[in-house]
């Protein structure tokens, strides 16, 4: 029921499986008994042992298939080998399925034993199929094996390239920028109407040679009347400036000068001749 | 020999310089938005049985040596990644029905995928994860990628072998499914949704 | 078209799979010690005038795209970019008072210029080096070109406002906070110590 003559190699351990399908018919006794490993589970041992039927998988014997199983899985106890768990369940569910096929048979089961061996027969049809496809891609003409690529291509390239973007505007405003930003700081100071001490000490002094009582110190100021002397600032710095002469005048003696409350009026007059 | 025409030899030269499959979209947008579709179709023609080919493999073009050299071409320092057995089934099972998420893929095997197992399909680039199955859980589910059938000399999934005979032999329908049918029964514990999604893939 | 035998397959195959030129002595030896000569001059005209063409440097042949498409492998993209506020007040200073070294600049500036800054401006192709100040030190010095005026829309140098009309327009008020809002208060070519300077300064 082998085929001896097909390369054992074909099916030379898990690590390098990319053998072709039904491999399992190419197999002798002696690797079947002694190589557990090379299933992938139960459903593969039984999926191989399926296949040494020689027959479609439609038409499988399911019993038969149970005995070769539950004979693979005692021999392996046999031989000690460490089985397991789910090779051991696979076993007993056959047996109990075994079982149930050869029994008169209980009308009410659902699902009957037939079901369930129709059920078993279809997932291995399933496996089957996609073992089957599966070898048939590896034995594919394969990029890198079979087929090649070009070995030395000179590749597409992509130069990036940049466009600059600026406007005139930019252009203009940056310079502008620079322009105001490396100027030489010049400090400015805005020229203001302003009477100055030396004037107002002159004025104050000439019109308290002319007065013999107390006078306010604003009767001292430039009239109203005169060009500019409306301005209130200015007014204000002559007032301030006149002040300032007038305790100078003091201090030199030469005018006298009063206040009868805080913030009242300043009076002024000449020094009594001494 | 008829002299191709620039846009042609444009085309030709573009996938010839280039280090990785393209699709029409990048070819054109290469050349300036030219309308390449006829100058592949042409090129294809062209290189038809020569030494190299022009193979469209997911959408993308590239030249690749005729698989029939293969024999001459094949090279001593095997650069091919052998997958496991456990691999070789996880990737069949994620091509002929993606997407699919892990359970599924198991509940095919009959056994538990190891976590490796995905990674090293993953790491080949030849599977991607495809996002998550909007059922409880949430389960992350897997799909191929344009370099595996670049890999695999396919242009299209519709090109994997025997997917069509498999389709209608049920075979990629879900166990429950196929017992349902055959059974006349109403019992398959999975919705008419993931089966919908299995044949839209 | 004819099909080509085998052996001229296995010869196209072989370069086009090759990482380097190959001698015709390499090519027999990989291909089993067939005589190669004649299939590489079948190719040779087979490709003529092709997007792609197989040539011969030094005894070695190998696949190349054809020299008049070699345009094609490189293609160009413009990427739109501002110029940083040093450039345009270099930019500014160079069209102002060309011709002008790049101390002069500096000293106009009040701060240092980096390199690349004029780099960029030569490279937009407003500002030529315009020869040597003939001082010690031989520096080089800058002026705009055409480029710079019809970029701009200027007639000429001339139709940039004066000092008098940029004052009247407040141009020359520190405009620092107004400038850097404008211009998105980056400054491309100089680290954040250089701008700390531009402010100080």
């Amino acid at each position: 029921m082998e085929d001896a003559s097909s390369p054992p190699t074909l099916f030379d351990g898990d690590e390098a499986w990319d053998g072709l399908p039904a491999n399992a018919a190419t197999r002798d006794d002696d690797a079947l008994h002694l190589e557990l490993d090379n299933w992938e589970g139960p459903l593969d041992l039984l999926l191989d042992l399926a296949r040494r039927q020689k027959v479609d998988l439609r038409t499988i014997s399911i019993l038969d298939l149970v005995d070769q199983y539950l004979a693979y899985i005692d021999e392996a106890e046999a031989l000690r080998l460490e089985l397991a768990a789910d090779y051991l369940v696979m076993a007993a569910w056959l047996a109990y399925l075994k079982s149930l096929l050869l029994l008169p048979r209980d009308p009410e089961m659902q699902p009957s034993p037939e079901e369930l061996a129709l059920r078993l027969q279809l997932r291995l049809q399933r496996l089957g199929a996609m073992r089957e496809a599966g070898a048939r891609l590896m034995a594919r003409d394969r990029l890198g094996r079979d087929v090649f690529l070009r070995g030395a291509p000179e590749g597409l390239r992509v130069d990036r390239r940049n466009r600059w973007q600026a406007d005139l505007f930019a252009v203009i405003q940056a310079y502008g920028t620079v322009k105001a930003r490396t100027a030489p700081v010049v400090h400015m100071v805005r020229e203001r109407a302003v009477m100055t001490l030396e004037s107002a000490l002159a004025r104050v002094a000439a019109l308290l040679g002319t007065t013999i009582d107390w006078q306010d110190l604003r009767s001292f100021l430039p009239p109203r009347g005169e060009p500019g002397w409306d301005d209130p600032a200015l007014r204000r710095s002559a007032l301030a400036s006149s002040f300032v002469a007038a305790l100078e005048l003091a201090k030199q003696g030469k005018a006298e000068i009063a206040q009868d409350e805080t913030f009242g009026p300043l009076r002024l007059r000449p020094a009594a001749a001494a | 020999m008829s002299d191709p025409d620039d846009l042609i030899r444009a085309v030709e030269a573009t996938l010839f310089a280039s280090e990785r499959a393209l699709s029409p979209e990048e070819i054109s947008r290469h050349l300036g938005g030219a309308m390449v579709r006829n100058a592949l179709a042409e090129l294809q023609r062209h290189y038809t049985g020569r030494g190299v080919e022009l193979v469209e493999r997911g959408g993308r073009w590239h030249f690749q040596t005729a698989g029939d050299l293969a024999h001459l071409l094949r090279r001593e320092k095997e650069e091919v990644r052998r997958l496991s057995r456990a691999a070789t089934e996880a990737l069949a099972i994620i091509a002929y029905h993606e997407p699919v998420s892990r359970a599924e893929i198991e509940a095919i095997r009959g056994v538990q995928t190891a976590k490796g197992t995905l990674d090293v399909l993953m790491e080949a680039g030849w599977v991607r994860v495809a996002g998550r199955r909007e059922v409880p859980g949430r389960p992350t589910i897997y799909a191929t990628t344009p370099d595996f059938l670049a890999h695999f000399g396919l242009s299209s999934r519709r090109d994997l072998p025997g997917i069509d005979e498999l389709r209608a032999a049920g075979l990629l329908d879900p166990v429950e499914d196929a017992y349902a049918l055959l059974t006349g029964g109403e019992d398959g514990d999975r919705g008419p949704e993931s089966e919908k999604e299995d044949e839209s893939s």
